[in-house]
């Protein structure tokens, strides 16, 4: 077996069983630095191309790179389990997309834009699953906190930065499409375990 | 009440026909139509859109009437508002007046100025929550860990940890704090200084005598070894039988035995 | 993608996400009993042959199929988390030392010469690392067992006599440095994995 081989192998093993995301410089480590970050990154790609039609796949997310089970096959999963993984409540993802892409903003700022009181459930909700932080205070009377998303919520999300989410929609133009009624329809109907 | 139309109405998808006026509507259908909603704004871009509206012109004083209409109904059959409900009504309701107000001198001189249309902080509102209801759907269709997939995490066989490295110099940091201790305790333990080599022939010795239980005394002396190595090994000899750890024995023929004791 | 590589991947999916033993009766249902248990035997075998120069590999236990990671990388997984290499207590080190400078010993000559009781967990413990053995008995009441270090100790610290330890200090040199009263406060505070 070659070394390369070998390596590839090492590397496999760990990014499979690691339990965790695991970055360069931990893989660096592991060979005591004996193994070129530009080596790693060749190794990596290459065993993303591997998986390429398998059931899982080699991710690169925010804070490194992780194998999933891809969401094609999740139906089949459910089922192994017998369980219906919780969707979150509009409210949550509403609350959400104003943090991810407005942030940092306060809890006034999420407020105004939806127009309602918020509900501290939904914040603490995203606080839980580790996906949001107060990364500062406004210069305001009461010096409210400032909310941000965090780095495992793009690793949740699968994505490496926030330019990579969805690009926010240009109301202007699209309004009166019928597309987007439907999928506020679609979304009304859905199953929502998480409510406020 | 009786302002309600119900063909805006849709109740388990199912959209409500047009009813007689007389006809009790349960208060439950309305609350369920209400919490259909994430506020007034939610509630504003769903009239306007069922009727195919532009969001940028917005008929002010129709979609005023429609939103007052709902409200009243709520009100009426005493289901619990949540107060942004009324604000906005009594937002919509300022705007609509200000449209329909003549223009004095003074406001037109203000309006044309800088252009104001009393709906635009409105239409700034309703476009930035339409904005983020949409990404927050876009945003749901991201695959989300636990929900859509599942991280990898393969099984490692069970195995002991790697056991503690030391080196040679660990034993003498061990043995500087030891001695110290026993000083500054001041203990009779007087750890005499000793050749190392005797106390390694003496583990030696045992260690064939642990084999061999008995030995004749010559043969515990390799006598290849050259004279320094013959003086320890006999001091460890010596060492040995003075601690009680083994037995020299002589037996009938004067041959010398040593026995692990 | 044919039916038979579609079922596969699932099937993968599904092995490879759970984390536990998945039996054929399970992947039997979760594609509704649609796949014979003939034709998961053949995937189940295919797949194995498929992970062969991988990290991983997929074995068959009592109750069912699992992935598990080849135990020639185990070292490698544990340096992910071992970023701070174990360490012996200073009662381990020092039993150690009592033994290595003034072998043959018994436990009472340590007890006299550390000053404390011995716990049998330390002794134990550098037996089960193969760097002590009895070597003989003492002619006292009891026959108190004589310890002594093994040729593993001399290998494991890379020496060929015991004569290349390093060589006893001597106490009054020692006693009056500051170096060494140094050293013990860092011995003493270090965290200790095996405790008295």
């Amino acid at each position: 077996m070659s070394n390369f081989s070998y390596i590839k192998q090492v590397i496999e093993a760990c990014l499979l069983s690691a339990n965790d995301i695991i970055d360069l410089e931990q893989l660096h480590h592991i060979f005591d630095g004996q193994v070129s970050y530009e080596s790693l990154r060749d190794i990596i790609e290459e065993i993303k191309n591997d998986y390429q039609f398998k059931g899982i796949e080699l991710i690169k997310v925010a804070s490194g790179y992780r194998f999933r089970s891809k969401p094609e096959f999740q139906s089949y999963i459910n089922k192994l389990y017998n369980t219906k993984p919780a969707r979150y409540s509009r409210a949550v993802m509403e609350t959400l997309s104003i943090i991810a892409y407005r942030q940092p903003v306060t809890r006034g700022d999420i407020e105004s834009i939806r127009g309602v009181t918020i509900n501290s459930n939904i914040v603490q909700t995203l606080f839980d699953r580790g996906w949001i932080e107060v990364i500062g205070h406004k210069q305001l009377p009461g010096k409210p906190e400032l909310l941000a998303t965090t780095n495992k919520f793009l690793d949740d999300l699968g994505l490496e930065t926030l330019e990579q989410l969805p690009p926010l929609p240009n109301i202007e133009d699209s309004f009166s499409s019928q597309k987007e009624q439907d999928l506020i329809e679609e979304y009304d109907t859905q199953k929502e375990l998480n409510n406020e | 009440m009786q302002q309600i139309t119900t063909s805006n109405v849709t109740i388990n998808q199912e959209p409500m026909v047009e009813l007689p006026h007389d006809l009790y509507i349960p208060p439950d259908a309305l609350r369920v139509f209400l919490e259909m909603f994430e506020g007034p704004l939610d509630l504003l871009l769903y009239l306007i859109r069922k009727q195919n509206l532009d969001i940028l012109q917005i008929p002010i004083a129709k979609i005023t009437n429609q939103y007052v209409t709902y409200i009243q109904a709520m009100q009426t059959l005493n289901i619990e508002l949540a107060s942004e409900y009324l604000l906005m009504a009594a937002v919509l309701l300022e705007i609509k007046s200000r449209i329909l107000l003549p223009r004095t001198p003074s406001t037109l001189d203000a309006d044309s100025n800088d252009e104001h249309d009393p709906r635009q902080e409105l239409i700034n509102r309703l476009i930035e929550y339409e904005k983020i209801k949409q990404a927050s759907i876009n945003l749901n269709s991201v695959p989300q860990a636990l929900r859509d997939y599942l991280w990898i995490d393969v099984m490692v066989e069970e195995s002991q940890p790697e056991p503690p490295k030391i080196q040679p110099n660990d034993l003498q940091k061990a043995w500087h704090t030891l001695l110290l201790r026993s000083i500054k305790a001041q203990t009779e333990h007087h750890i005499k200084k000793q050749e190392l080599s005797i106390r390694e022939h003496m583990t030696n010795i045992l260690r064939i005598l642990k084999e061999a239980k008995s030995k004749c005394f010559y043969d515990l002396f390799d006598v290849t070894q050259g004279i320094s190595y013959l003086i320890v090994n006999f001091i460890a000899v010596l060492e040995l039988g003075k601690e009680g750890m083994i037995s020299i024995l002589l037996d009938d023929d004067k041959n010398i035995w040593v026995n692990l004791a």
